[in-house]
C-alpha cells in the first residue's frame, strides 16, 4: 500500500507513471548496448563502414521522441542510431544494415549514415553536416501544406550551427511558421574542434533571435527535461505557431567516430560527464520519485540484452545483396535491375 | 497561327499540373505574386494563391532543400532557380541528397520533384547568369535530365517531369522565352511527352545533326542553309539527356553514317562528350567520319556582345563545321 | 569675418570641413548622376547587359569609403556602381565597361555585374547575391596574416542576409576577429519582395548577435552618420578586435533593374523615402552646418555633369573588343589567345 | 625501399610550399592540431602553427570562399575539402567566384589557390562520401584539374598546383593514401612536375589504357595479366585533366591504335566521355577499333561491399574489356 501510494505521489512529481519511465529507460540502455555492440561487431569486421556513436546523448533522442506522435516525421545527421531507436526503430534490421545486409533497412545500400525507417517516419540519417535541416523544414512544409497537425524534427550537431543550411532553413521555417523542431544536441565539439574554436557564441539556442523563434537550452543529459520542452515545442508547432530551437547540452562518451581515441578532451572533461552519465542519472530518478525497484531496473536491462542477442542473431543471418543488386534502385522506374543510360 | 510561347508552355504545364493533382506546388524566389523575373508564373497566383506558389527568401539551398525534403512526404514540388548558375547553392540538395535518396534508401524513398533551370545565354548577362550546366547532371546517377527546345515539347515534358517519379532537373533555355513571356498567349493542348524519346526536326542523309535547347534553332537553320548546297542534314533533338534516345540516334546515324552534335555548354567535358563517346564506342559499324563536336568555346561567357556571339555555336559555326565533315570524310578535323 | 566664424564653427558640428562635406555631396551626386545617364544610354543602345541602379542609396557607399584607407579592400554586390564611385572609381572606365569596350575596367568582359578597380583595391561587383561576403572574409583572412591594418568591405542587402554565405562568413569573421565590415543596404526589398516577406527581424543588424560580433544600425540616408559608424568600425577592426555588422537603412529610388516599375511598393512608401534623399538632406546639413553657398553646391553638380559629359564622350570613343578576345584570359598562363585544351 | 607513401608526397608538398612561401596556408575543417581526418597535414602544426593552419568551422562555403578572397589580395590558399562531395556546399565559389575571377575582370585579378578534393571510393563509406565528380571540374573553363596517381606526382603535382597562377582543383583518392598516413615517412625530393605531361606507366603495342586516379592500379595489375595472355598494353596516366597531354595521348594512339579509358566515377559524363570524343574526333585516321570506356556503373556508390566492389572498375572488369577489345575489334561492342 504504501508502495503504491509512493508510487501515485511520484508519478505527480515526475509527470510520468513508472510504466512510462521504465520505457523511456528501456529505450536509453537499448541505444547505449546497441552501439557497445556494434562497436565490437566492428571490430569482429561485421560492420563495414565508419560508425558515430551517440553513447552519452541518449537521453535526447528518446526525450524527443517521447513527445512525438505516430505520423510525425523525423531527419537525423551522421550520428543518428540513437534517434532511430529513440523513434522506436528495429534494432535487428539496423544491424542487419549495418552487416550490409539485403533485409537491412535500406537494403545494405545506407549503412549507418543513411538509415531510414520509412514506416516510422524516419526520413534518414544524413553524411552531409547539416544536410537534415533543409529536408526536415521541407517535410514541415508539406505537412502544413496537407493542413497535418503533424510536425518534424531534425537533429544536428553544435558543428552544424555553422553550416549555411542551418541558417537558411531556420529564416525559412520562422518566416512561414512551419511546424518543425530544430534539435541541436550540443556534444562541445564537432570532430577534434571544442565549440569554442568554431563558434563565438556559448548558446547555439541563441541563434534563433536572428530568425524570430524561440530558443530553449535544456540539459541534453535529463531525459524527462527533454522531453518537457519538446512537448512544448510540438505544442507550438501543431497549433500553427511554428518552429522552435531546442539545444540539448549533452556530451558524447566516446570519439568521433569509432576508432577516435579523442585525446583532444581533457580528461577532466570526460570525466565530469561520465558522473552526468543520463544512464546513471535517469535510474535514480526512477527510484527516487517514482520508486522503482532494483529488480525492475535490472530487468530493463536484461531485457535490452536478450533482444540485442535476438537481433544480432537475426541480422547475422541475413542474405547478402548480389553484386547486380548494385543497379536497381538508381531510378524508381528502374526497377528491372537496368541502369538508364 | 497560335501565338503560343515557349513560356505559356511552362506555365500551362504548371497550372494544368496543379489542377490535376494538390500535391503540386512552385518554391522559388519571386515565383508568386509578381509572376517571376522572367514573367513565367504571371496569373497563376491569382489563380491558385499563396498555398501553391511559395514566394522564397534568396536561399538556393533551403529551396531545393525544402523542395526535396517536402518530396520525401507526399509532396509534388517544383523548384525554380532563376538562374541555373545559383544551382551551385543548392547542389548539395540535389546531388547528395535528391539524386540519392531512392538508391541510398534500398527503394523505400523517393524524391518526386522538378527543379527548373533558367539556363544559357542570353544578352550580356556576364559569366554568372548565363552558363550551360546540363551535362554535369547527367554524370549524376539518380538524376534526369531534360532539354526541351519547343513550345510544346516544354510543355509536355514539363508535364511528364512533374509527374515522374524521379528528381528531374528541366533546362529552360532563357533565349526561348520570347520576352518577358507577356501575357498569356493561347491554350494548346499537349499531352505528356515521355522521356527518352528523340525528335527528328528536319530528316535528312548525309549528317545527323544532335542538338537542343537553343542550339537546335541554329542547327536547324545551318541545315537549311546546306540544303541549298546540296547537304542533306537529319536533325535530331534527344529531347530528355537522360534519359537518352540511343536507339533513336543509332537509327538517323545508319541512315547518314555522319555525326555533329552542337550544343552551347563548353565543348570539354559537355554532353556532346558523351554522345559522341557512345558513338565511338557503339557506332563505329556505320560511322563513314569522324564525329564532330560544335560546342560554346571553353571560356566563361564574357558580356561584350561580340565576344559572347563568338563562344557560342551559332548558325554560322555549325555551318562551316558542318561542311567541312562532309566535305572532308577521312581528314583529322579540327573542331572550328 | 561673419561667414569664416560660422564654418569653424559649423565644421566643429559636423566633424568634416566644408571642403571634405563638398567632396561627400560630390561623390553622391556624381553617382546619382552617372545612374541617370546610365539608364538613358541603356534605352539608347549603348548598353547591352541589365543595370541595378543604386539611386538613392548613394550615402551609404560614400559614407563608408569616407572612412577607409587607401590600401583597403572592398567587394560588393549586384547594386555596385555607388560603391565603386564612392571609393574613387573612374566613371569614364566605368561607362567603358558598360558600354563593352576594351578599355573598361573588365575589358568588355565583366559588364556592371563584375566590374573592378584593382588598383583601389575594389575587388568586385558580384552577380551571385551574397557571393562578395566570403571574399571580402578571406581578404581579411590575409590581409590579417600578413599583419597589415588594412580591412576588408563586403556591401550586400538585406535580402542577402538569407544566404548561408552570410552566416558562414560572419560566424568565421567573428571567431577569428577578421577585420572587414559587413555593410548591409536595407533597402527594404530584395527584387521584388519586402523584407517582412524574407525574414521576421526588422533589424539585419541584430543577426550579429548570433554570432558574437556587434551590429550596428544606421540612417544609411544620412552620408555622415554612416561616415561615423565606418569610422568606429574600421578603428575596431584596424586594432584586431574584430568585424562589425553595420546595417544602413535606406531606399532605392528605381526598381529592382532597370526596366522594373516597381509596381510593388506602395506610392505613400515611395514618396516618404524620396522626401529623405540623400541628396536633398545632404545639401541642407552643408548649408546650415558649414555654411555652403548655393555656388558652391551648384558648382559641384555643374562640375559633375560636365566630368560625366566627357567621360561618356571619351568612353563611347572607345574600341570594341575583337571576337577572338574572348579567348583571352580565361588562365593566366595562357594570354596567347589560345584556350587551353 | 623508401618508405613514401601518397600522404608523405602531400604533406611533403605542402610543408616545402611554406617554407618556401609565407604566402601558403592551409584551411580546412581539423587540418590543424589534429593533423586531419586522415592524417594527412599530420606534424604540420607543431611546425607551422596555426597562422599556416587554419582550422575552421563546418563552413565549406567559407572556406572555399576565405580561399578565393585570400587569393585576390596576395594568399596562396590550400582549401582541403574533407570528402570532394563536400564541395557541393562550395561550388559558388568554386564555379562562380574563382573559376572566373581572371577571365571576368578582362585580366586584372587571379585566383592562384589550390582546392585539395579527397575523392573517390574506399571502404563502404556510401553515397555521401565516394563520389567521382573530377569530370565537372573540367566543364568549368579556369580550372586546371588535377589527378595524381603516384606518391611522386602527388607531391610534384601538388607543388605545382601551389605554385600555379590559376585556381587548381587537386583531387586525391583516398584509397591512395595508405591507411590514415601514419607517421611522417621517408622524404623523397621531387621537383614542381608540369601540368600537361602524361606519363607511361608501362610501354605496350596493341592498346592504349588511360586511366588515373586510383583506377590506374587496377589498369597496370590488368596489363600484367594481358601480358601473359600476349596482349601488350599501354598504361597512361595523363595526371592532369586539365590541361591535357593530348600529344602524349595520340602518340600512344599512333602505335597502339586502340584506346580504352578507365576510370572510376561513373561513364555517363565521365572524364573518359571526353578522351573518347576527342579521340574520335583527331584520331579517327590511326584507331582501328572502336574505342572503349570502362567506368563505374551508373549509379550512386552503395554501402555494401560485395555492390561497391561491382559498381567500380576494378581489376577484372578492365581485363575483359581490354580483351574484348582487342581480340573483336571490328565487331560493335557494348561496354561491360
Ligand atoms: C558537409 C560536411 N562537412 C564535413 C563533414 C565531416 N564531418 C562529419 S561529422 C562532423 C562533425 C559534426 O559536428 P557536430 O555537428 O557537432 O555533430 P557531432 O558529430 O558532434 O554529433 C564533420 C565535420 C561532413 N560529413 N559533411
Ligand atoms: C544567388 C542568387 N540568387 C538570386 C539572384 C537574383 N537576384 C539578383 S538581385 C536579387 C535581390 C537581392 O536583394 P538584396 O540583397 O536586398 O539587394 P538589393 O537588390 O535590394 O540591393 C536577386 C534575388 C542572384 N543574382 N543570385
Ligand atoms: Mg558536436
Ligand atoms: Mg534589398
Amino acid at each position: 500500500m504504501t508502495d503504491a501510494l509512493t508510487r501515485t505521489t511520484a508519478r505527480t512529481a515526475a509527470g510520468i507513471t513508472l510504466e512510462e519511465g521504465l520505457e523511456l529507460l528501456r529505450k536509453m540502455t537499448l541505444i547505449r548496448r546497441f552501439e557497445e555492440r556494434a562497436a565490437r561487431l566492428r571490430a569482429a569486421g561485421f560492420i563495414p563502414g565508419f560508425l558515430h556513436p551517440c553513447s552519452g546523448q541518449e537521453a535526447v533522442a528518446v526525450g524527443i521522441s517521447a513527445a512525438l506522435r505516430k505520423d510525425d516525421v523525423l531527419t537525423s545527421n551522421h550520428r543518428g542510431h540513437g534517434h532511430l531507436m529513440g523513434r522506436g526503430a528495429d534494432p535487428a534490421q539496423m544491424y542487419a544494415e549495418l552487416f550490409a545486409r539485403s533485409t537491412g533497412y535500406n537494403a545494405g545500400k545506407g549503412g549507418s549514415l543513411h538509415m531510414i525507417d520509412a514506416d516510422l517516419g524516419f526520413l534518414g540519417a544524413n553524411g552531409i553536416v547539416g544536410g537534415g535541416i533543409p529536408l526536415a523544414t521541407g517535410a514541415a512544409l508539406q505537412l502544413k501544406r496537407r493542413g497535418s497537425e503533424a510536425v518534424a524534427v531534425t537533429y544536428f550537431g553544435d558543428g552544424a550551427s555553422n553550416e549555411g543550411a542551418f541558417h537558411e532553413s531556420l529564416n525559412l521555417a520562422a518566416l512561414w511558421k512551419l511546424p518543425v523542431l530544430f534539435v541541436c544536441e550540443n556534444n562541445l565539439y564537432g570532430e577534434f574542434t571544442r565549440q569554442s574554436e568554431h563558434m563565438v557564441l556559448e548558446n547555439v539556442a541563441d541563434r534563433a533571435a536572428a530568425y524570430g523563434l524561440p530558443g530553449v537550452v535544456v540539459d541534453g543529459n535529463d531525459v524527462l527535461a527533454v522531453k518537457k520542452v519538446a512537448e512544448e515545442a510540438t505544442e507550438r508547432a501543431r497549433s500553427g505557431m511554428g518552429p522552435t530551437l531546442i539545444e540539448a547540452k549533452t556530451y558524447r562518451h566516446k570519439g568521433h567516430f569509432e576508432g577516435d581515441m579523442a585525446r583532444y578532451r581533457p580528461k577532466e572533461e570526460v570525466e565530469a560527464w561520465l558522473k552526468r552519465d543520463p544512464l546513471l542519472l535517469f535510474p535514480e530518478v526512477l527510484r527516487e520519485e517514482l520508486g522503482a525497484t532494483d529488480a525492475e531496473l535490472d530487468a530493463v536491462r536484461e531485457s535490452v540484452e536478450a533482444q540485442l542477442d535476438r537481433d544480432i542473431e537475426w541480422a547475422k543471418e541475413q542474405p547478402h545483396p548480389t553484386p547486380e543488386d548494385a543497379l536497381r534502385h538508381v531510378y524508381v522506374d528502374s526497377h528491372n535491375g537496368k541502369a538508364l543510360r | 497561327m497560335t501565338n503560343f510561347t515557349f513560356a505559356d508552355g511552362i506555365r500551362q504545364a504548371i497550372a494544368e499540373e496543379m489542377d490535376r493533382d494538390p500535391a503540386v506546388f512552385v518554391i522559388g524566389e519571386d515565383v508568386g505574386e509578381s509572376g517571376g523575373v522572367f514573367g513565367v508564373t504571371k496569373g497563376l497566383w491569382d489563380r491558385f494563391g499563396p498555398d501553391r506558389l511559395w514566394d522564397s527568401p534568396i536561399s538556393e539551398e533551403a529551396i531545393v532543400g525544402a523542395a526535396v525534403g517536402a518530396s520525401l512526404v507526399g509532396g509534388r514540388p517544383i523548384a525554380e532557380i532563376m538562374f541555373s548558375d545559383f544551382s551551385m547553392l543548392a547542389m548539395d540538395m540535389i546531388v547528395n541528397q535528391a539524386a540519392k535518396t531512392h538508391y541510398m534508401t534500398g527503394g523505400k524513398l523517393s524524391s518526386p520533384m522538378v527543379v527548373r533551370m533558367i539556363t544559357g545565354t542570353n544578352g550580356s548577362t556576364g559569366a554568372q547568369h548565363s552558363q550551360s550546366l546540363e551535362s554535369w547532371f547527367t554524370h549524376v546517377p539518380g538524376l534526369k535530365v531534360v532539354a526541351p527546345s519547343t513550345p510544346e515539347d516544354a510543355k509536355g515534358l514539363l508535364k511528364s517531369a512533374i509527374r515522374d517519379p524521379d528528381p528531374v532537373m528541366f533546362f529552360e533555355h532563357k533565349g526561348l522565352y520570347t520576352g518577358r513571356g507577356g501575357p498569356a498567349g493561347d491554350v494548346v493542348e499537349v499531352d505528356p511527352i515521355p522521356f527518352g524519346v528523340g525528335r527528328i526536326h528536319r530528316a535528312g542523309t548525309d549528317v545527323t545533326v544532335v542538338s537542343y535547347l537553343k542550339t537546335r534553332e541554329y542547327a536547324l537553320a545551318a541545315a537549311e542553309t546546306l540544303a541549298e548546297e546540296g547537304i542533306s542534314c537529319e536533325v535530331f533533338d534527344p529531347r530528355t539527356l537522360v534519359p537518352f534516345d540511343y536507339e533513336g540516334l543509332r537509327a538517323s546515324l545508319e541512315k547518314t553514317g555522319r555525326l555533329l552534335i552542337a550544343h552551347e555548354a563548353p565543348a570539354r567535358g559537355g554532353f556532346g562528350a558523351e554522345i559522341a563517346a557512345w558513338a565511338a564506342e557503339n557506332c563505329h559499324d556505320v560511322l563513314r567520319s569522324p564525329v564532330m563536336r560544335v560546342g560554346g568555346h571553353n571560356t566563361p561567357i564574357p558580356y561584350a556582345p561580340v565576344m559572347e556571339q563568338f563562344v557560342l555555336p551559332m548558325t554560322e559555326r555549325i555551318t562551316d563545321s558542318i561542311r567541312a565533315l562532309v566535305q572532308n570524310p577521312s581528314r583529322q578535323l579540327q573542331s572550328l
